[in-house]
């Protein structure tokens, strides 16, 4: 498969860009000065951006509490993300959702979300939308293995299948739920969900962008083309605990070191762009320097920016009431 | 204008809006009926009760939409439909059904806009049957409007008649807020006088069925029609009764029952929900609070126990408020004396 | 497969009385005196009684709003149910139930259920209870075709598995839930489902007793014997509408004829068991007639028992309040 | 007698009752923590905010059960345990996910005795955080205990201290009804002298955590400690205040309410739930009904506005009750003049 070279630089970009942003909320929450709770999606970048590279701005996608790389890869605002998360009046909710309830309705981000299970019934309608008002449009759920046994996450599997819509369940399977492992907490397997309600089943190594490229792109155009939904399984690993502050006692203690050694997407694109002579080391330091810099000035951007005002409070509860 | 029936109100209202806007879709389970049954005849029910019967047959299966037994996925489809472009109208069947799907409204549809910093619009309509006197026993007979009202972010419609059912349901299918439409199970035979065209009813503004002295009576949905009846029993004993419909218990035209209640002095309130943390507290404690000067009298209420609703006729029958009951609690505040005045 | 001839008589029984309650009702129902919803389980008899076959009292079921049939097999007094039905006093829930909630725990009857896929969670704790409180006894969750696609069922199946509980399962599938077809409500098999769970799957022509007696004691035997939950797909035909008063202009104008004629479970009962000399024809219509006599005598003593009095409204709220 | 932290009030009345009666049984996802893990750790995280820490080790896999994130089958399976036997303690973490599970609360375990004539006993007990002031946002703050106040069948306790945590809890998996125990996130590390022994505080008693004559103040949860302190400060200006924490909700204790009223003639309710149909209005109902001829004021309620919890702290602050309300709304209940005296 042949990837033109702005999408490699572009998705690159987005990657390194999530990274950097995780990275250093990471450093950040330990300051004490990001309020609530943080969930970081790093080490399952490829997964976001790989997905989200067949996807258009009028596309929808549905995320979850980890949804940062979800938003970043969909083309939310950085710096208003952070300023967000840092509960400002300049962030892309005005500092009244936090991290966990980024969204973007303008650019198809409907939304992280604090209620595992929550984006699946939603990314049903967002489908139904694409459908109806014949956008040519799909609509696709992130949602976590933990999320995977949710009622609601099985229901709207069915019910994509018996409307026919241009959906796509992104089932991201970092092995946990919180504290409990997958292998304990989800009976049979996500392939057999996927047949038990009637949707082809792909899957992939979520460390590997081209292995999501492809296997991703395959599965869009199925439900872009009409033929009903898909479900997309993807391989990760969860590079920090479950939020900040998790100490992890339930992960032995080189998991994580392994995971970043011989499962990070960043350096196994690096290495295969700029083996295989698609792109060169340089152009990657640039993208490197640039989103270190940027991520820099979203931060202190943030912390400078203004807090909600007392007004703020009362406001958009309606749109009339 | 001619007679119709609660049932055909509702129809028609959907009927009028769906032609009007082709945004407006409808979905729920069996609101057409026949998907995928042997005689090859859908729209066969038309809703469990026949209210959107022949929708399916105008308006066809891309916009009145059979969905399987499973609320809190279409629900929420609704809730993601409507924020991205559809205004659907989604049938609950019986309100007692939203422990299935209370998260999608609770924390998806009602927050959106909130959490989302004023970025999102979710003109969502969620019509379901709620009320006793069916014989349908506890998990079918409840009232919950006080669960919806007591979460910001939704509307809540409690029609009591035929016209105020249609022209408040038009009203909720053109506004930009999830609303919560509660339609009385035992209403829909009821008939009166209702307009052929398209009409609608502001929410948050109370209509007055009956004005008077001596006591103000704010009823909500079915008791609207029983206070109105205890109301003219009164009258003929010389009691004077203002009646207020509020419509909407949220928002709630609190206005108007202040000004009322500053006109008589005396409330009792009727409601057919469970009596702890109902609309009937939530009104006398707005009057409490607002209104005390002009209180003459004790706030009565007038509720079912706090017990679920029993299936048996007689039981049944002692569960819900009645007219009896309205007048008994009318003639109690009109008798009270105060302590330091007896 | 040997079935003792106590065994054989008292499913005959059972399924008998089953059809002449629910055939029974049906009159009665059209004649304005029986209050609320009714929904019959008229043909579908052999799948509840061919299942409790395997149970002892200690055993737990869970039902549904289609229930009658779940609670005659299980042992609840019919006499009991039927004045429940007619709202007395004497009902086996006092009358404050009705046909959607009979129930009597003292018999392992987790009651009917107004909420579909209400009752496979119980299910899930009823098991948990037998395990941790080794009664060495299965618990059995019946819900419909229609229910298995609500979230609480689908999570339910996953539960069981990830905590090896002995639940049972048993789909009923008659082809409808209220007007809708299964084959439009239900994507995928539910075989898949059992697989998505990690759980087995059993299936069985649930016209035939023979069929359903044997299968569902393979079933319950593996929930039994600790190895886990199961599934147990019965296929069957629904005789009357969604509930008394339903036209059911959505079935074909013989699909009930055809059922009634080459589907039920009673002849097909007869005439292997006579055919075969397991059983005499005089013996079988003693149970029919003492049947009759039964149910008569239960409507009777029904439209003659005494209605719940005032202070039956306040009680039975709480243990103590 | 120790200082004890909220958070151990409860681990320790979890593991008193866990040693008294083997059929107690705790449920939930990752109570223990660490069911699959690479580490072979478990017990890793003993809830999401450490209160079940240890019970795992005690008591073991079977009587300590790490459920997969489905909330609407392991709190119907404890509901189904609770029926068949067990003494289920189920913890739903944030009482926010109750959207996800509210039919088998509601429908099911609630009405198990009603429906099925009495005949069924569902000692369930079920723990949830609430509660704003820990920058949650909209789905990890709310209060929400006026909706299941609502529902007939549960009882729901709101405990405001560790001493009143451990004695309520123990009553509650003693208690052979659902109870709905609700613990305040924010509260988890204040500590008091708790009993090291098992002791229970019965349901629908209320606490009378001071006593005066002027005003009294009615207070739910952490807004209990709100109150007395506003009680203190106004002390200093000689307002004496009644504080009532009346521990449940469901049963409320009327009869103390109505007597302080009777004594102070004024309320003041501070209720941390959203505002509409809460538990303040429901108190102020009471109050207006049957204490009316004591009452020298309007009630007063200090609640949060009717919006969601905003994330940003500046909002937070604002959302919330703080004494500082508190101290207004009683200063304008003692400045009160009725306007004929006026
Ligand atoms: C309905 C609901 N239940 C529980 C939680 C608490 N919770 C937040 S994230 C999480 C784990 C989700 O696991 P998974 O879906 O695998 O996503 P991951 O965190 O691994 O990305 C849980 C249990 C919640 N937010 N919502
Ligand atoms: C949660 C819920 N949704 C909808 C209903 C209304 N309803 C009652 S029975 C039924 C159909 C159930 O179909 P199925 O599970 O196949 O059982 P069957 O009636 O065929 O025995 C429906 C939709 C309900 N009672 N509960
Ligand atoms: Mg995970
Ligand atoms: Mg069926």
């Amino acid at each position: 498969m042949q990837i033109a070279r702005d999408i490699l630089l572009h998705s690159y970009r987005s990657m390194r860009t999530i990274r950097e942003f995780e990275e250093r909320l990471h450093t950040e929450f330990a300051t004490g000065e990001i309020p609530g709770f943080v969930h970081l999606y790093c080490g399952e970048e490829a997964s976001a951006v790989g997905v989200c590279a067949h996807l258009g701005e009028s596309d929808t996608i549905a995320s979850t509490h980890r949804g940062h790389g979800h938003c970043i890869a969909k083309g939310v605002d950085v710096e208003g993300m952070m300023a967000e998360i840092y509960g400002r009046s300049t962030g892309v909710c005005r500092g009244k959702g936090g991290s966990m309830h980024i969204a973007d309705l303008a650019r198809g981000m409907l939304g992280a979300n604090g209620i595992v299970g929550g984006g699946p019934p939603l990314i049903c309608g967002a489908a139904l939308s694409h459908k109806l008002l014949k956008t040519d449009g799909v609509a696709v759920a992130f949602y976590g293995d933990g999320a995977s046994n949710e009622g609601t996450t099985l229901e709207s599997l069915n019910l994509a299948s018996v409307w026919k819509l241009p959906a796509v369940f992104v089932c991201e399977d970092n092995g946990y739920g919180e504290a409990t492992g997958a292998s304990y907490a989800c009976a049979g397997t996500q392939k057999d969900r996927a047949a038990g309600f009637g949707m082809p089943y792909f899957e992939c190594d979520g460390s590997d962008f081209f292995a999501v490229y492809e296997t991703a792109g395959e599965a869009i155009a199925h439900a872009r083309s009409g033929k009903g939904p898909v479900m997309l399984h993807v391989h990760l690993a969860r590079w920090y605990g479950h939020f900040e502050g998790d100490a992890m006692s339930y992960r032995a203690s080189d998991e994580v070191a392994q995971a970043r050694k011989d499962h990070d997407c960043l350096s196994a694109f690096r290495t295969r762009t700029t083996g295989a002579g698609l792109l060169e080391g340089a152009s990657l330091d640039d993208i490197d320097s640039a989103v270190r810099t940027r991520i820099e000035a979203a931060v202190q951007a943030a912390k400078a920016a203004p807090l909600p005002e007392q007004e703020d409070l009362m406001r958009d509860v309606y749109v009339s009431y | 204008m001619s007679k119709k029936s609660f049932r055909q109100a509702i129809n028609e209202a959907l009927r009028q809006e769906m032609r009007r806007d082709p945004r407006v879709i409808l979905m729920g389970e069996d609101v057409a009926g026949g998907q995928g049954g042997s005689s090859g005849v859908t729209d066969a029910w038309g809703g469990v009760l026949g209210v959107t019967k022949g929708l399916y047959t105008e308006f066809g299966p891309e916009r009145v939409l059979d969905t399987p037994i499973t609320e809190a996925s279409y629900i929420g489809a609704a809730a993601g439909a409507a924020a991205t472009g559809l205004r659907p109208v989604a049938e609950l069947m019986f309100v007692d059904f939203v422990g299935c799907c209370l998260d999608q409204i609770m924390n998806q549809a009602a927050k959106f806009r909130y959490m989302f910093g004023g970025k999102a619009r979710t003109p969502l309509v969620i019509r379901a049957m709620y009320g006793a006197g069916f014989n349908a026993a506890a998990q079918h007979s409840q009232a919950l409007y006080p669960i919806f009202t007591h979460i910001p972010g939704l509307k809540v419609v409690v029609p009591s008649s035929p016209y105020e059912a249609k022209g408040l349901l038009i009203e909720a299918i053109r506004d930009d807020d999830p609303v919560i439409f509660l339609e009385n199970k035992v209403m829909y035979d009821d008939e009166e006088e209702v307009p052929d065209e398209a009409y609608t009813i502001p929410f948050g503004e109370a209509n007055l069925t009956r004005e008077g002295n001596d006591v103000t009576l704010v009823a909500f949905g079915r008791m609207v029609g029983f206070a109105n009846e205890a109301a003219d029993r009164l009258a003929k004993d010389g009691i004077s009764c203002t009646v207020i419909d509020p419509r909407t218990t949220s928002p709630l035209d609190s206005a108007t029952i202040l000004d009322c209640v500053a006109d008589t002095g005396r409330l009792v309130i009727v409601d057919e929900s469970s009596p702890r943390c109902n609309m009937a507290t939530d009104v006398a404690a707005l009057v409490a609070e607002e209104a005390f000067d002009a209180l003459k009298a004790p706030i009565r209420r007038v509720t079912p126990p706090h017990t679920p609703v029993p299936f048996a006729t007689v039981l049944e029958k002692l569960y819900l408020p009645d007219v009896g009951r309205i007048e008994a609690a009318v003639r109690s505040v009109m008798g009270y004396k105060a302590r330091q005045e007896a």
